[in-house]
């Protein structure tokens, strides 16, 4: 009984002891912080174990908070929910409040597009660009080295046999981050409900571009013409379709029928077909 | 993971303290609590495990009893009639420290030893707790208590292979124990 | 014009960043020289060991390239076990290993080298650890005593003993050692060509200096390792020696156990050691302190694996605060 | 002479991230970079030792001499946790460049294996009180060389084609054990 | 002679036309004239399609002090203003001038002027108008050079004859051959910078060039120095490290240190300017490689084409796979024939297998080749692994990536045969891009 | 019923302490050098944990938040002496074996974690199914490396021989670099396993 009693008072005077200092602490030594940081804490695990990268919660509630570049996600113990509160509280949550889709505009294929010459070095497409603008003769397409792919964060793009690649629209979040490394600005976000798709870049003039591509848009206008809705424009011999027209006015669209080329297309669910998933740049030759 | 200032609570020191100290008290109480219920068995456990490391030692014993003045010795007796001191002793290995408990006769033969804490490389150092290394301690006396590598040597030990340190503390530790034994009974 | 102009159209040509000449060095050419460089040692071992030694070697390599093949297969890597560099692992552990150790034995620790220090890092160029070292600590802490159990040698020399010198030295003293071998010169002439007792390709100092020469003249190794890590090793035991400073006897230490075939071939792997020269000369340095510490202090009787290791771990912070002194720094 | 081995043997022979496994979420955690490792080697180091001491004061002046041994683990680790609350608030106040520093730290350890496991240790070993402080320095410094050379083990990996399924924390385990296996070359040189 | 710090020694090459004397080329049907053939601001053609025009006519200006004016290098008529392919930067508008055949000066041109009266200001005035720029490839405006910002005291003028790139042997030929055009050079420049101490830095493979240039400047006090061989000995740096013993600063340039470096090619067309009024419109380079039947050295106008001297040397021999416009270690690789000679080619390789490196790429084995063979005391190995990794602030911020220069020697001693320049280039242009984009983001 | 069966279910595989979260390392390598003392443990933290998650949920209404790390302490470190005690008056050989580590129960991350997470804004019965969850994946997962551990390390499983007597073991497995390798392996595995099974739900 005498123990009990001794394990009674220890444990007592013990809580009381810290509970005393702790709260005394907490209101001599307090520290004007961002309360925001506060609150992102709170919503952390406080397993204090580091797995997020930073030294402890409190530390990666500071980044999260001060650091625009620091993802809410990184909890490990906490996993999605968390995730979303952090990013809730930050304004960091939203993947693009518009659903979107990444979309190559580009069909310059190994067997449409010319090759102006052997490409050796390293396998990148920023890096190739820097060798008078790449191996192809088109100046605009696509070069198929595969940037975009190694950047997608969500494993949304592969590289397709004829060198171009395919998006997976299921996996793809229109994240945009493929749009910002391809040096050739190929990539563009397309709304996820948009009907035709332009599938080139070039600004060449018509000659040009066909001397250089056989799938690139020449610029000549019989998509411009066959819109009844006046939803496409020609820009540096480009055709332009103006989204928001289009998808809000035109239910059966004509345009792309008298395409010559078949620069412009109407957007099928799964358009390319899933070649194999091997990441093959094919028209490189190492 | 203190909150701070944003949940600007009016709550006082004092109440804090006793929110905690309320938590402090209720686990004393459980702790207390069970340690009351297992005290008794703990104890009774520890003195059942030390008796059958005694008893493995010197088997033939049918009690163990204390020896003044000499902490943790003890006497082993078969029928009132003493048969073997139980003597702790420490000698230092290629890992640390390693604890020893040993039975000796009166006259400082080695009956045999217990090992009961080391640090040594697992399945090579540590096979001194085993045969047959074990088997060649018994019935050494002090002088023979030396590790030698000559395989024809039946006096004294021999060395395990691939573990000379090892060896030398396993007969160091067990001689240092029986000199003990061979000490108290020559102060007598 | 008369240049074919069709022609030039029709192959296209190559365009690549400068610069546009190399030389003619490469991977394969730097392994396979190394390989040969180990060659004498290798035929030696044969002669000096006779079939368990050859059947080691042979296991060692074998298992070696095919673990390479195998992984490189499955993480659909581009097959590269002919560059020489696993054919090296496997032939470098089975030399740093007694004669008759089991066949599996040795197998289990090529096949470590080379899936778990090599390929869990990335492959070649990535591992932080010498493959061959880390296989033989691993072995080493799984079969003690198989790894610590030599054989009688083929060869029949006078001084035949079943234990190396350095395990003589640390168990039985220095005088006994002598005893061992007769006379102190006698002993130096026998470990200086190889005829003693020890792991497969260390015994021979003389022929693994010749291959390190060979391999300082190709320009593969910097003559700076080798000499410096030998050097701290006969300097400090020279210094601590057994009674007193200075009473050391660094030439048994440098001939003795597998500092020769460290020094030449394991310090001086390009992958896991400091990049600049003056890295190089701080890691033999410190190879050569941790071979000293471990052989004089240590458990074990022999600590160059240990401590080109240990050197490894150290490495990337080496190249973290030595680094190249920048042209126009002066600013 | 015998403090100076407890040292070296707490640091390098008996290294307690390599050969005892405490410590290892703060370990693998914050072993990406070099500094961060370095200031939570310098933040181990002091919470230790300060821990430590107070750890053995209470042990031997309440509850060994109450008979409250089976009260250690839960003394001990409210002990710990709030001293190393209060000291992160005082540090923070008071000295924000060394809070800067390493008092980021401290927080992830307020709750660590290695922190509370040393303490216990030096009560199970029945350690004096300086040979406590030693060994609790000791040990928080072979922690700080531990991490350092794993961060900087790591971070070379980090530029390496690691296999996927191990990149990351895979790869930091394997690490971890080929460092321990190096370590292994320190075995033996120091018997306590 | 103490060397600096790595370089490489390449297998040199020159045996295929270091004894050829130069030839001149013979007219073109056609000349394509690039709009940028120099670092600096862009200048604008002045004559219109269909317009008449006579050799040394002036077809493009800039107002812009760092520019290079563009003088038509055949008479003619002005066919097209286009996009053009070019050997550095890929397109660029161009002036085509069809020849006329008769090679007609324009007027006033040439004249005999005595360069002695003129002063500094003149000198470069003519220097300026003549639109010459550095002929070994940077292309520079020399003008910008003869006028340092007034903080920077110039005390030292450097001629550099090294021509250290495998296959060249341009300078070296017009250093025996234009021995004369190349001295007064040097003295006009040194006038123009108003400096007294001269030296001539010439690797040590030339002893004639180095005993025709130490008799053509017997007497003055310019200093003519054999210097190792070794690669890059021609670069600005390095060459001034060995013959005053400056380190030119980090990101520094070589007038940080009170020198300006010329090239022989530059001193000629300077010599040319101020003593004949000749712009530059023609220079001397060397057409080599083994896929080339006759190897030459020949004197070409700006604007003709790499098939032209392809022709005059008698086509392909073998099976040509690269051509290079420049020397092998830091020359540009090109994807036709139709590239214009600018003023900046210095060489016109045409190689074959065999010449070239196209072994696959590894990973980097850390044999710390590299390092020691880098000039600018840099770990190309991390720099290149950075790069491939996409660490390229890492790079600049902790590995000094901007202090490369793009020599190449790394590239060259590496047996894991890595694309270590390619690497840097393309963290240098992500680098390039974050901070205009970060300058975007300040300005909004 | 079926959504505590997924708060069960995610902590053995998808959420597994060990393998995926990797929090409280330091057990799964000290003890599980025997099958019998990886399972001791996992029972002792499965134990732990779920009553501490239940406690937790409990009070959690009545913690002034000022206090809360202490009083969460404080009722971990209450439940871990009372495993320590009854481990050491009935089992005193394995409470022996497991050493300071079940001390050590205390701070290991993950119960923490769980209070924090999850029993401090969940139900009793939403609680006590997460730390069930939690502390059998924790269980499992001991389980797991003590056997890679135990049956190549010395041949054999809860102390009986599965291997054929002559297998030589390497040791390696019992040391600690074995521990660590072995367990950065069976991390990759886990990782594996769970990319498969999210593909195969996606």
């Amino acid at each position: 009984m005498e123990t009990a009693l001794m394990v009674l008072a220890v444990m007592v005077i013990t809580g009381l002891v810290f509970g005393i200092v702790l709260a005394y602490a907490n209101k001599k030594f307090a520290v004007e912080v961002n309360p925001l940081i506060h609150l992102v804490e709170d919503v952390l695990p406080k397993g204090q174990c580091g797995a997020c990268g930073f030294a402890g919660c409190m530390a990666y509630a500071e980044a999260v908070v001060l650091d625009a570049n620091v993802a809410p996600n990184l909890c490990v113990p906490g996993k999605g929910p968390v995730a979303e509160a952090v990013g809730k509280l930050t304004g960091k949550s939203a993947p693009a409040i518009e659903p979107r889709i990444a979309h190559i505009r580009c069909a310059g294929s190994v067997e449409n597009a010319k090759a102006k010459y052997q490409y050796v070095g390293v396998q990148d497409c920023a890096a190739a660009n820097l060798l008078q603008g790449g191996q192809k003769s088109c100046q605009y397409g696509c070069l198929g080295f595969g940037t975009c792919v190694n950047n997608c964060p969500f494993g949304a793009l592969t590289m397709q046999p004829n060198g171009l690649p395919y998006v997976d629209p299921e996996k793809c979040t229109g994240c945009g981050k493929c749009e910002t490394v391809c040096p050739k600005n190929v990539i563009k976000m397309l709304p996820i409900d948009a009907k035709v798709s332009v599938n080139c870049n070039s600004k060449d003039r018509g000659a040009v571009a066909k001397k250089n591509c056989s799938a690139a848009c020449l610029g000549c206008g019989l998509c411009k013409k066959n819109c009844s809705h006046d939803a496409i424009i020609i820009e540096n011999g480009l055709a332009v379709v103006d989204y928001k027209i289009c998808i809000a006015e035109c239910d059966n669209p004509t345009c792309f029928a008298k395409c010559p080329t078949k620069a412009i297309e109407a957007v099928v669910k799964d358009r390319y077909p899933m070649g194999s998933a091997a990441n093959v740049a094919g028209n490189v030759a190492m | 993971m203190s909150d701070g200032q944003h949940n600007e609570s009016n709550d006082s020191i004092f109440k804090i303290a006793i929110n905690l100290a309320m938590a402090c008290f209720v686990s004393g109480a459980i702790i207390a609590g069970v340690n009351f219920v297992t005290a008794d068995a703990a104890a009774q456990k520890a003195e059942e495990l030390k008796n059958d490391a005694m008893k493995a030692l010197a088997q033939e014993a049918d009690t163990f009893t204390p020896v003044d003045g000499k902490e943790g010795w003890f006497v082993a007796e078969k029928d009132g009639q003493m048969i073997a001191y139980i003597v702790p002793a420490v000698s230092k290995g290629y890992g640390g420290s390693i604890n020893f408990l040993v039975a000796v006769t009166s006259d400082g033969t080695v009956i045999d030893y217990d090992i009961t804490s080391h640090n040594e490389t697992p399945g090579l150092g540590d096979k001194f707790n085993q045969e047959p290394f074990k088997s060649q301690l018994r019935g050494k006396k002090a002088e023979n208590l030396k590790v030698v590598k000559d395989p024809s040597d039946k006096e004294h030990i021999q060395a395990m292979t691939g573990a000379t340190i090892s060896s030398n503390a396993a007969a160091e530790g067990v001689k240092k124990a029986v000199e003990e034994v061979v000490q108290l009974m020559g102060g007598k | 014009m008369a240049v074919n102009e069709e022609s030039l159209k029709m192959n296209l040509l190559t365009v690549s960043t400068s610069p546009h000449i190399t030389s003619s060095e490469s991977i394969p050419k730097i392994m396979w020289s190394v390989n040969a460089a180990l060659a004498p040692a290798v035929i030696f071992a044969a002669w000096h060991f006779g079939m368990p030694a050859i059947i080691t070697m042979l296991v060692g390599v074998v298992t070696a390239v095919a673990t390479e093949y195998i992984i490189q297969v499955i993480r659909k890597k581009e097959v590269t076990i002919n560059d020489g560099s696993a054919v090296l692992t496997g032939l470098l552990l089975a030399m740093c290993l007694p004669p008759s150790l089991p066949w599996y034995m040795t197998a289990f620790g090529s096949f470590l080298a080379i899936a778990v220090a090599k390929h869990s890092m990335g492959g070649l160029g990535h591992n932080i650890f010498n493959p061959a070292h880390i296989a033989r600590a691993a072995m080493m802490a799984s079969w003690p005593v198989a790894m610590t159990t030599w054989t009688q040698m083929t060869t029949s020399v006078d001084v035949v003993t079943s234990a190396t010198p350095l395990n003589i030295l640390k168990q039985q003293g220095y005088a006994k050692l002598i005893e061992t071998f007769g006379d102190a010169s006698n002993m130096y002439q026998a470990m200086f060509l190889g005829l003693r007792n020890g792991s497969i390709g260390e015994t021979s100092a003389v022929l693994l200096i010749l291959g390190g020469i060979f391999l300082i003249y190709k320009g593969y190794i910097k003559w700076e390792m080798p000499v410096l890590m030998i050097g701290t090793v006969g300097l400090l035991t020279w210094i601590f020696g057994p009674s007193g400073l200075f009473t050391g006897d660094p030439l048994f230490h440098m001939l003795a156990g597998g500092l020769m075939i460290g020094a030449f071939f394991m310090a001086t792997d390009m992958v896991t050691i400091p990049i600049t020269r003056k890295g190089k000369i701080i890691f033999a340095v410190g190879a050569g302190v941790l071979t000293v510490l471990i052989r004089l202090k240590g458990g074990y009787p022999e600590g160059v694996c240990y401590a080109i290791l240990l050197m490894n771990c150290v490495t990337p912070l080496i190249d973290r605060f030595i680094v190249p002194k920048k042209f126009g720094a002066r600013r | 002479m015998e403090y100076l081995t407890l040292f070296i043997s707490a640091v390098i022979v008996n290294n307690f991230v390599l050969t005892r496994f405490l410590g290892l979420c703060v370990f693998f955690g914050v072993s990406k970079n070099v500094n961060a490792s370095f200031g939570m080697g310098m933040a181990v180091t002091a919470v230790m030792t300060i821990s430590s001491i107070l750890a053995w004061l209470v042990y031997n002046f309440v509850l060994l001499k109450f008979n409250l041994t089976f009260l250690t683990t839960v003394v001990f680790v409210l002990l710990i946790a709030s001293t190393v609350q209060l000291l992160e608030m005082v540090i923070k106040k008071h000295v924000p460049t060394l809070y800067n520093m390493w008092g980021i730290y401290l927080m992830l350890i307020a709750v660590n294996c290695v922190v509370l496991g040393v303490p216990l240790l030096n009560v199970e070993s029945n350690f004096t009180f300086a040979k406590s402080i030693v060994h609790a320095m000791g040990a928080g410094v072979g922690f700080g060389v531990a991490i350092v050379l794993m961060a900087s083990l790591r971070e070379k990996l980090r530029l390496a084609d690691v296999p996927k399924a191990l990149d990351g924390l895979g790869v930091a385990f394997i690490l971890a054990g080929m460092l321990a296996l190096s370590f292994l070359g320190f075995s033996g040189m120091i018997s306590l | 002679m103490k060397s600096f710090h790595g370089g490489v020694h390449p297998n040199d090459s020159k045996k295929y036309t270091a004894a050829k004397p130069i030839e001149a080329a013979p007219l073109p049907k056609k000349v394509i004239i690039p709009l940028r053939q120099h670092i600096g601001a862009p200048v604008s053609a002045i004559v219109k399609k269909g317009d008449a025009v006579k050799k040394g006519q002036l077809i493009a200006r800039s107002d812009a002090f760092v520019s290079g004016n563009v003088h038509a290098s055949v008479s003619g008529k002005v066919t097209e203003i286009a996009d053009y392919p070019h050997a550095v930067f890929g397109t660029c508008p161009s002036v085509v001038i069809e020849s006329d055949g008769l090679d007609e000066w324009a007027e006033g041109i040439p004249m005999q002027r005595q360069w002695e009266k003129l002063n500094s200001k003149d000198l470069s005035a003519i220097i300026r108008e003549a639109g010459i720029v550095g002929m070994g490839g940077a292309t520079f405006p020399t003008h910008v050079k003869l006028a340092p910002p007034p903080d920077k005291k110039i005390d030292t003028f450097i001629l550099n004859g090294s021509e250290c790139e495998p296959f060249l042997t341009a300078d070296y030929r017009s250093m025996l051959e234009y021995t004369d055009r190349v001295a007064t050079g040097v003295k006009i420049t040194m006038k123009a910078l108003g400096v007294n101490t001269g030296y001539v830095g010439i690797e040590d493979n030339k002893p004639d060039a180095v005993k025709a240039l130490q008799s053509a400047f017997e007497g003055t006090q310019v200093k003519v120095v054999a210097l190792p061989t070794k690669y890059p000995q021609g670069a600005e740096k390095m060459l001034i490290v060995m013959l005053t013993g400056r380190e030119v600063p980090s990101g520094g340039l070589p007038m940080d240190v009170g020198v300006v470096v010329q090239n022989v090619g530059t001193v000629i067309a300077i010599s040319d300017a101020v003593t004949k009024g000749i712009p530059l419109i023609e220079r001397v380079l060397t057409v080599s490689g083994s896929a080339v039947k006759e190897p030459k050295n020949l004197l070409m106008r700006v604007g003709s084409t790499f098939a032209d001297a392809l022709s005059y040397c008698g086509g392909l021999n073998g099976e040509l796979v690269k051509i290079i416009s420049g020397g092998p270690m830091m020359g540009f690789a090109q994807s036709t024939v139709d590239i214009p000679v600018i003023k900046g080619t210095s060489g016109i390789l045409f190689l074959t297998k065999k010449d070239v490196n196209a072994d696959k790429e590894s990973a980097c084995i850390h044999c710390g080749r590299c390092v020691e063979a880098c000039p600018m005391g840099l770990n190309p190995s991390m720099l290149s692994i950075l790069g491939e990794r996409q660490f390229y602030e890492e790079a600049k911020e902790e590995y000094n990536l901007l202090d490369c220069m793009e020599c190449g020697s790394c590239v060259y001693v590496c047996p894991a045969k890595r694309r270590i320049v390619q690497y840097i280039r393309y963290a240098k242009a992500q680098n390039a891009i974050q901070a205009q984009k970060e300058q975007a983001k300040v300005a909004i | 019923m079926k959504e505590l069966w997924s708060i069960f279910s995610k902590g053995i595989l998808m959420e597994n302490p060990i393998f995926v979260l990797a929090l409280s390392l330091c057990p799964a390598l000290a003890v599980t050098s025997s099958v019998t003392n990886a399972l001791t443990m996992g029972l002792t933290v499965m134990f732990v944990i779920t009553v501490n998650n239940m406690t937790i949920s409990l009070i959690r209404n009545f913690v002034n938040p000022k206090v809360r790390l202490p009083v969460y302490i404080v009722s971990i470190a209450t439940i871990v002496t009372v495993a320590q005690l009854v481990l050491q008056a009935y089992f005193p050989l394995l409470y022996k074996a497991l050493g300071i580590y079940l001390a050590l129960v205390v701070v290991f991350a993950i119960i923490l974690a769980r209070a924090e997470v999850f029993a401090s804004k969940n139900n009793v019965i939403r609680s006590c199914c997460d730390g069930l969850g939690m502390g059998v994946g924790f269980a499992v997962a001991m389980v797991i490396i003590g056997a890679v551990r135990e049956v190549f390390g010395s041949g054999t499983f809860l102390g009986y021989h599965v291997l054929p007597i002559s297998y030589d073991a390497p040791l390696l497995l019992i040391l600690p670099a074995g521990a660590f390798i072995v367990i950065g392996y069976l991390i990759g595995g886990a990782r594996i396993l769970v990319n498969r099974i999210e593909k195969s739900k996606a």
